[in-house]
């Protein structure tokens, strides 16, 4: 382990610059309460086969009594191991080292695991990351809840029922007596995370470190876990508050520390970090919010030279030449869609929806999970037949078409997943998938000009590449398309499970492209990302869509999301189209009460 | 260089690379066992010049010695010549069978999870009701019908293995079928059946080849047991089920009779099972879960 | 050292007989059915001869004595026998045994709805005429034919007598053993376990012994246990480490050890049909003496019998074994073995070409010999054998292939003559078993054991009249030359004949041999209590 | 990773015009009797099948080679079992008897199948689930001391299992004779009759057994171990060992439970050589002579047992999932 020792003093060396900024605050905590928990210089090292990773690098932070401290960063910047390190259970293989780890006068370093039992749940309640697996399926809420109690012998046994009702209603569950008996997957995400909580609390902890409570909600639950938070902290508990989303915490932070690859870039008093950030890193993350910008702003840094690619890419021209003059390229007319539920009834997952999509238009369709986007996207795919309602695509039939009619028509709708790992065969390297749908785009070019002759007219010179299958101009256009999503070709002899989730983005987009679509149907295509990735993908499809003239079909769950890439919105609810109209139009004066509530629960910057 | 740099997020996640080549000591052991092997099954003159039947009986129930390196039966016959020829027999059983049973058991598997409801119902009552007996038990009975003998037992076994694969076949085939990249395809506008052979068949295959070296084991393993009640592969021709189940009744007058080919049955299913472990984590770690 | 033709199993018991106690046997087989009357397997007869009785008891020597018969008269024809009954005798269930008995278990034998497998057969199968009740002491038995074997077939277990009450009531369940299996033996059937052991009790009023005993009166033992231990090696452990006190077929390898754990190996041979190599002479290449005589000269039986079966079997000169009445001495090393001869043999019937292998080859055909092979019913480690048997042939370029077949096919393939060799043996104390094997009546074809499919009616005729004559010298000449004949042809090559190893605990004395080889248990005693 | 919204499970609305429990346990029912069913009559066609396709005539081998059985008494046989009847009016019949609860009569043993397997199932019934109880109890207890941890013990316990699966049953059981009872003299060498006789046969029928379930046991508790709320378990204070046995074996019981169709098989098929070996009575040793003889009415009798057990057992297991799993509980 002497390496891995070497390395930690090194990378605490080169920290020293931020590290000032970090003790100047923590100087300010002191002068009013006295903090709770005071860390420094804590270092985390996961030690690998070969590499090793150094996830936390030599941070310093305190969390006063009745203060709540924001830890914000992108995904891998080390902020969960940071709040595991806090009760001792980063793994038994990771090398934890602080110059100081002090909990409520407690030395926590080298600590013995009994005397960690002793804390764990009693003294600092840990929310984890994944409410929803956070709770043991298999148990009731009610025992869940009910286990630190038990273990920490927090009241009389026969005491253990009243209290856990009394946790659950504390924390904003009705009707705690049913939720208790319930089991976890009987409960909706909200609950489920407002259940963990509970059982955090129930051995009435000094500090609360909640890691990502929100992400996985929708607004409004959002909203009511942040309140519940900022409760206890008025309450006179320390929270610690872990999320990649900078305007998330704003409202319930004190402070906010921003994480950026296992270090502290910058720690403040909120007002002070949102309103002048000092690091360059932290001004990127808060001009990645897309509901924070006007729509067409950029939201990611970029070179001038990425709209130079793309008008090599197109010749100039924007797209739409391909188009069937007069009619909507994607005519979705009343389909309904209706599954057999587990216990043998019927469901319905899409009621009498109907829509179109013109040439280069982008249609956002938004509405909380279950409420059937994803059903309307592989109907539109043709990937689901719709029970009722019928659809075309480029004025022909395409719902009751056979597959074998649909296959001319296919290159020109093309998709992008929303978990793209899956999307791909993970025996592929990045080169045979996008070589895979160069080949079929190329495959298919014949058909495409004998179909329509009226359509034929400038048949895009890129396509002629696959005509012979050549494999060297296959090389060429695979290299190309990369280019044009902004990947390095270095990554060609890649497979998916070695590629970043921004990189997979962008590889399922570039296999989106191959064939030149009319139409990109993307289902959720940043729900899994970072913010600050998550910028960068949304500006790559605005840009494609801008000089290409691609039309798009955008599903998200994400408001902000919609509202800056889409002209058109589509709200739904429950299977059902509840409003629809023009993007801005509905943003500003919703007509819907769901519309209404769902816009109200979206946090805001100052 | 490209336009955009790859972000720092992106360069964060560091790039998971296949580790291959670090075997580890076991591993590395199993895999020179299972050359051996297959090297003795091929080339069995190589380790040895003498014939694994030439009886010399005044020289029977010789203790190992340098002689008889793993001492001589009853009939005078050389042990260790006798275990290098059985390799051939025992593992042309194993892997006759185990490959018997893994092809039919993927085409059946396929035809049911990507032909229809009617094939897969069929199919997959046929498979119940095999499954519902021991595989043992059903390799007696197709044993009893077909007659013993080194071909019959190899296909008895893999009958009775069979159902099995064809299940995890149609399992595996169901969740690829309905995987983000088979989509992806459809939605390129490949024909269904060049995605069946890029994309289906290729992934449903890889779990199926590792169970198969696990399967293996246990086909030498029930091939064995058929000797041991007598329904086994026949003399003359070594087999080591044949000579451990011979032997059981040396074990207090010359051991060794029993305890090599009982050795090499042992080793050469570990050897495969450890290769076979090392295959499925190679193969979880090369594939999301 | 076996004791050839004596009628006690071993030198002589060590002091006197006790009553009471318990003994425990393993056996290496189940009976699968436990009618004597059905089944014609030796472990059936072996078991039940504790619980039924015969009519005559034949000695070692191949003499009849009286036992439940006082005396009985033959009809010089040999069609009659008339039996003159004890009258002091009773079934265990009380009822008494009488002429009427005979005829009810005689009926049983030959009814339909019994399904005789090899009772029927002893009772002169088509031959027998009836039983008819004299008096109640008497009983007469007919037949068609003249069927000298009868008093021999009427010494075994499987013409025993079940009590009529069993019979009446209880016909269609005697395979299954139970107490309801009702005879006059000293031991009393108690219980049965499928798959685990038998119980056998004292009958305390037995008083009728034959004169082959060595005492009179009830059995000594009290009870006595037969546990089914078909494993070799469990048998020999359960023998050894003292789980049971005795234990038949003690495997010939580890003699050695159960001898050196202090066990009393008692041995006697088996009489009948020796275990040997049957040619099918009707079909090439074995319609040509000569290479019959090739493969019988070819094989070094002595060598490989004494390397499998530790010298503990005997190797074989005649188609019957040499505790058999009426065997042929003058064989005895008349043919050894002699690989050049057998060469020179195989040269002059054309078998002098040699192929890569080293095969001999006739006009280009390489001489192969089918030899098939049933491993469900190998036994006495057989298959070993004939490894050895098939090593030794291929030294003078003789190919024997054993293609495993299942019974079904073995059977219908020996029935229909599809073979070149087939190995078999019989088990009975009687040389009538060369009639069996040899007369032209009893070819598979119909279902007979004549495996060599030899029509010869010399040996016909032998066969034939040896079996119509009591007198012993006159048999002795007719079957002698029936031996004399079979192996100077070369229709046989005669193997090994087997030796009962039977393994005794030191505190068991007086186990006897019937003349089948199987152990009596009725002397015995323990002096364990 | 964050796992945002979409990835969440789908929550699943309740039915509209939700139907009586009693008629959805009843369809439940149903259908589970007719799998059940479907399995026995596949499992006895099978058999049948199995008999019609045995070489040679059936007589020849009722009788086996050594017989002096007359020509009468042949056809007396051939007559009694219908061997000359049309294949499928013996199908019919067969079928007929079956559903009627006839299995017909022993070849060999001339006995009522029925009987001898009722006869015979107690001590293999008695054998197979002290095994089953022995390997479950001896896997769980190594699998929670070993399960993600490294180090000798867990490597010994890796050993040792790959041992135990790779020896033949048969071999293992003389061994474990030959040292426990021939030379030590403690146990009792083959029999069924008292706790004794049952310990090496169960040892020798459980040690594969007990390998392969700690290896899956082990496997499932460690990827159970991952799952965050295993983590949650210990943040609560919750020991390693506590939220092993408090959490994490549930967990682990489902591949176990799945694993219960290849067990029962292993566990019957195992009878067959443990029986044979340890010379105890039971429905394995009954079924190896019934094979070996070609007692075909045995042989289907056994086959259609073998069937019934899987059967139940597999419905009693889909019946345990629910117990195990809330989730799969309905409604
Ligand atoms: N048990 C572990 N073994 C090895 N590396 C680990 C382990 N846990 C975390 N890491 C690594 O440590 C780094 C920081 O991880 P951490 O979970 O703290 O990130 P995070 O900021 O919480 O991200 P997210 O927003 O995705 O939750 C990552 O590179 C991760 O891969
Ligand atoms: N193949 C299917 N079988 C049964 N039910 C389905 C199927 N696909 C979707 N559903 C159900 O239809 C409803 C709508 O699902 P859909 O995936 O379209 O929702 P969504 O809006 O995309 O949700 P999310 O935001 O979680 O992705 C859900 O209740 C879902 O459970
Ligand atoms: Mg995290
Ligand atoms: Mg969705």
């Amino acid at each position: 382990m002497t390496t891995a020792e070497s390395t930690i003093e090194n990378a605490a060396a080169g920290n020293s610059a931020e590290r000032t900024t970090g003790s100047t605050d923590k100087v300010a905590a002191d002068e009013t309460t006295g903090p709770l928990v005071t860390v420094s210089g804590l270092d985390v090292v996961f030690p690998g086969r070969r590499t090793q990773v150094h996830a936390v690098r030599g941070i310093s932070f305190a969390v006063s009594r009745g203060e709540c401290l924001a830890i914000v960063g992108e995904s891998g910047s080390g902020k969960s191991v940071t709040a595991r390190a806090l009760v001792g259970l980063v793994g038994a293989r990771a090398s934890v080292s602080a110059g100081e780890l002090n909990f409520g006068g407690t030395d926590l370093t080298g600590l013995r695991e009994s005397a960690w039992r002793g804390i764990r749940g009693r003294r600092i309640g840990l929310v984890l990351q994944d409410a929803l697996v956070s709770l043991d399926p298999l148990r009731t809420v009610g025992a869940e809840v009910a286990e630190p109690l038990r273990v920490h012998r927090v009241v009389p046994r026969s005491g253990t029922k009243t209290r856990v009702l009394e946790l659950l209603a504390q924390s904003g569950i009705p009707d705690p007596e049913r939720r208790a008996r319930q089991y976890p997957h009987q409960l909706s995400g909200g609950l489920r995370q407002r259940a963990l909580i509970a059982s955090a609390l129930a051995g009435t902890p000094e500090l609360v470190v909640a890691d990502e409570p929100t992400t996985a909600l929708d607004v409004t639950v959002q909203a009511q876990i942040l309140t519940l938070l900022g409760r206890l902290r008025d309450e006179g508990t320390a929270v610690l508050l872990i999320s990649h989303d900078l305007v998330a915490v704003a409202r319930l932070a004190d402070r906010i520390a921003v994480m950026r690859d296992g270090e502290i870039v910058e720690q403040g008093a909120t007002e002070r970090v949102l309103g002048h950030p000092e690091h360059a890193y932290t001004k990127a993350l808060l001009a990645a919010v897309p509901s924070a910008h006007a729509k067409g702003t950029r939201l990611s840094p970029t070179t001038e030279g990425r709209q130079a690619v793309l008008r090599a890419f197109t010749g100039g021209a924007p797209k739409g030449g391909s188009a069937e003059a007069g009619v909507p390229l994607l005519d979705v007319r009343s389909v309904g869609k209706r599954f057999r539920s587990p216990d043998g009834s019927w469901h319905d997952a899409v009621r009498d929806v109907s829509f179109t999509i013109g040439p280069g238009e982008a249609l956002g369709v938004v509405g909380e999970s279950g409420s059937g986007k994803t059903t309307v996207a592989r109907i539109a795919l043709g990937l689901t037949e719709p029970d009722t309602g019928s659809v075309e695509f480029a004025g022909k039939p395409w719902s009751g078409a056979t597959e074998r009619e649909r296959r001319a028509r296919r290159p020109r709708m093309q998709t992008v997943q929303q978990d793209p790992l899956g999307s791909f065969d993970p025996r592929y390297t990045v080169r045979r998938i996008v070589g895979e749908a160069v080949a079929a785009a190329g495959g298919t070019a014949t058909h495409r000009g004998g179909a329509g002759a009226e359509a034929a007219a400038p048949q895009p010179a890129e396509r002629a590449f696959g005509m012979w299958g050549a494999r060297k101009s296959r090389d060429n256009r695979v290299a190309e398309l990369l280019d044009l999503v902004g990947l390095s070709p270095t990554l060609l002899p890649r497979r998916p499970r070695e590629l970043s989730g921004g990189q997979r983005q962008r590889v399922a987009i570039a296999r989106a492209l191959a064939s030149s679509p009319d139409l990109v149907i993307c289902d959720e295509p940043v729900s899994a990302l970072d913010v600050s990735v998550q910028a960068q993908i949304l500006d790559l499809l605005a840009d494609i869509r801008a000089e290409l003239g691609v039309a798009l079909l955008f599903i998200s769950h994400d408001l902000g999301v919609i509202r800056h890439i889409s002209d058109r919105v589509l709200v739904m609810k429950d299977g059902r189209v509840v409003e629809s109209g023009e993007s801005e139009a509905i943003f500003t004066e919703p007509g819907h009460s769901y519309t209404r509530e769902l816009l109200a629960a979206v946090p805001r910057t100052l | 260089m490209s336009a955009v740099a790859a972000t720092a997020a992106e360069s964060a996640v560091p790039a998971v690379r296949f580790r291959i080549r670090r075997a580890r000591p076991g591993a590395f052991l199993a895999a020179a066992l299972l050359v051996l092997l297959l090297a003795a099954a091929l080339f069995p003159g190589l380790f040895t010049d003498t014939s694994p039947t030439a009886t010399d009986p005044v020289n029977a129930l010789q203790a190992p010695s340098g002689e008889n390196w793993f001492g001589t039966d009853q009939l005078g016959r050389d042990t260790y010549t006798r275990v290098v020829f059985g390799a051939r027999t025992s593992l042309l059983i194993g892997l006759g069978a185990t490959a018997f049973a893994v092809v039919s058991g993927m085409v059946l598997g396929l035809a049911a999870a990507l032909g229809g409801r009617v094939a897969d119902n069929l199919l997959m009552r046929a498979a119940d009701v095999l499954l519902a007996l021991p595989e043992l038990l059903l390799a007696l009975l197709i044993v009893t019908v077909l007659g013993t003998g080194t071909t019959n037992v190899m296909i008895a076994v893999a009958l009775a293995a069979a159902p099995g694969y064809a299940r995890l076949v149609r399992a595996e085939a169901l969740v690829v079928r309905g995987a983000g990249y088979v989509e992806a395809a459809a939605v390129l506008g490949l024909p269904r059946r060049t995605v069946v052979v890029r994309h289906v068949l290729p992934n449903t295959v890889g779990p199926l080849l590792v169970m198969g070296t696990i399967g293996f084991g246990t086909a030498l393993i029930n091939a064995s047991g058929l000797s041991f009640l007598g329904l086994g592969a026949q003399p003359p021709s070594p087999e080591w089920g044949a000579m451990l189940s011979e032997g059981r009744n040396f074990l207090d007058t010359a051991w060794w009779i029993g305890v090599f080919p009982g050795a090499a049955v042992t080793v050469a299913v570990i050897a495969v099972n450890v290769a076979g472990h090392r295959a499925r984590v190679r193969f979880h770690g090369g594939t999301p879960r | 050292a076996a004791d050839e033709g004596g009628g006690t199993a071993e030198e002589g018991p060590t002091g006197s007989p006790v009553r009471g106690g318990a003994a425990a046997v393993a056996v290496h087989q189940e009976p699968s059915c436990f009618d004597i009357h059905v089944s014609p397997q030796d472990i059936t007869g072996s078991i039940q001869r504790n619980v039924f009785d015969s009519l005559v008891s034949e000695d070692a020597q191949g003499n009849f004595h009286p036992w439940l018969a006082t005396s009985w008269e033959v009809s010089t024809d040999l069609k009659t026998f008339t039996f003159k009954l004890r009258t002091d005798v009773k079934f265990t269930d009380g009822t008494a045994f009488d002429a009427a008995a005979v005829k009810a278990n005689f009926d049983h034998i030959v009814a339909k709805t019994t399904k005789s497998q090899y009772a029927a057969g002893l009772l002169g199968g088509a031959a027998y005429a009836g039983t008819e009740v004299v008096d109640p002491a008497t009983v007469r038995i007919a037949f068609s034919k003249p069927f000298a074997p009868f008093l021999q077939a009427a010494s075994t277990a499987y013409l025993g007598f079940y009590s009529p009450k069993t019979l009446a009531a209880d016909a269609d369940k005697l395979c299954t053993g139970g107490p309801h299996l009702v005879g006059t033996g000293p031991f009393k059937f108690t219980a049965y376990t499928k798959g685990q052991d038998l119980v056998l009790e004292n009958n305390p009023a037995y008083d009728w012994a034959p004169q082959t005993a060595k005492h009179q009166g009830p059995a000594y033992l009290g009870k006595l246990t037969y546990r089914f231990l078909k494993e070799d090696a469990v048998r020999v452990g359960a023998l050894t480490s003292g789980q049971v006190d005795a234990a038949v077929s003690v495997p010939p390898v580890n003699i050695k050890t159960v001898e050196g754990a202090g066990i009393r190996i008692l041995r006697r041979d088996f009489a009948g049909a020796s275990y040997g190599l049957y040619f099918n002479t009707t079909r090439a290449p074995f319609d040509d003496e000569r290479v019959r005589k090739a493969i019988q000269r070819g094989i070094d039986i002595g060598t490989n019998v004494e390397a499998v079966y530790f010298g503990q079997y005997k190797r074989a000169w005649s188609p019957i074994g040499p505790a058999t009445p009426s065997y042929a001495a003058s064989l005895d090393n008349s043919w050894p073995y002699d690989p050049a001869l057998a060469g020179k043999l195989l040269d002059e019937a054309g078998w002098s070409g040699r192929d890569g292998d080293g095969y001999r080859t006739k006009d280009g055909k390489r001489l192969t010999v089918t030899w098939p092979a049933s491993p469900s019913s190998n036994r006495e480690q057989r298959d070993v054998l004939s490894q050895a048997i098939q090593a030794d042939l291929k030294k003078v370029g003789v190919e024997v292939q054993r293609p495993a077949l299942d019974v079904g096919t073995y059977t219908t393939n020996a029935y229909k003559g599809i073979y070149d060799v087939l190995d078999v043996s019989w088990a009975r104390f009687e040389p009538d078993v060369l009639r069996l094997y040899f007369h032209s009546s009893n070819l598979p074809s119909v279902s007979g054991q004549n495996a060599a499919w030899l029509t010869n009616p010399e040996i016909d005729k032998w066969t034939d009249d040896a079996a119509a004559t009591l007198d012993k010298a006159t048999r002795d000449k007719l079957y002698a030359q029936t031996q004399a004949w079979v192996v100077e042809h070369a229709v046989a090559v005669p193997v090994y004949s087997a030796t009962a190893l039977l393994g005794v605990a030191k505190h068991i004395q007086g186990v006897e041999y019937d003349p089948n080889a199987w152990p009596l248990f009725y002397d015995a005693w323990t002096t364990r209590s | 990773m964050t796992s945002p919204m979409p990835g969440a499970p789908k929550k699943v609305r309740p039915a509209s015009g939700r139907t009586g429990v009693a008629q959805v346990l009843l369809r439940v029912l149903l259908t589970r009797l007719a799998s059940v069913a479907f399995v026995l009559f596949g499992a006895a066609t099978l058999a049948f099948a199995g008999l019609k396709l045995l070489p040679g005539d059936p007589v020849a081998t009722l009788l086996g080679p050594q017989t002096t059985a007359s020509p009468a008494v042949r056809e007396q046989i051939r007559d009694e079992y219908g061997f000359d009847d049309p294949v499928y009016a013996q199908y019919i019949g067969y079928l007929d008897d079956l559903v009627h609860l006839r299995f017909g009569e022993s070849y060999q043993l001339q006995r009522p199948v029925a009987d001898l397997i009722a006869d015979q199932f107690a001590p293999t019934a008695q054998l197979a689930f002290s095994a089953a109880l022995l390997s479950v109890v001896v896997a769980v207890v190594v699998a929670v001391l070993t399960a993600g941890r490294r180090g000798v013990g867990r490597s010994a316990a890796n050993t040792v299992e790959l041992f135990a699966v790779s020896t033949p049953s048969f071999w293992l059981g003389i061994v474990l004779l030959t040292v426990f009872s021939f030379r030590m003299r403690v146990l009792p060498v083959a029999g069924a009759d008292g706790f004794e006789s049952l310990v090496l046969p169960t040892v020798t029928l459980a040690v594969p057994i007990t390998a392969v379930l700690t290896q899956v046991l082990r496997e499932s508790m460690e990827s159970a171990l991952d799952e965050p709320f295993a983590l949650t378990a210990r943040a609560r204070g919750l020991s390693r060992l506590g939220v092993q046995v408090r959490h994490v074996l549930r967990h682990a019981a489902i591949p176990l439970a799945t694993l219960s169709g290849w067990l029962t098989g292993t566990l019957l098929g195992g009878t067959v050589l443990v029986e044979t070996v340890f010379a105890r009575p039971g429905v394995g040793a009954l079924t190896l002579d019934a094979v070996t003889s070609r007692d075909m009415p045995v042989v289907m009798g056994v086959v259609l047992l073998a069937a019934l057990c899987f059967a139940v057992i597999s419905q009693l297991v889909d019946a345990l999932y629910l117990v195990i799993d809330p989730r799969l509980r309905k409604g």
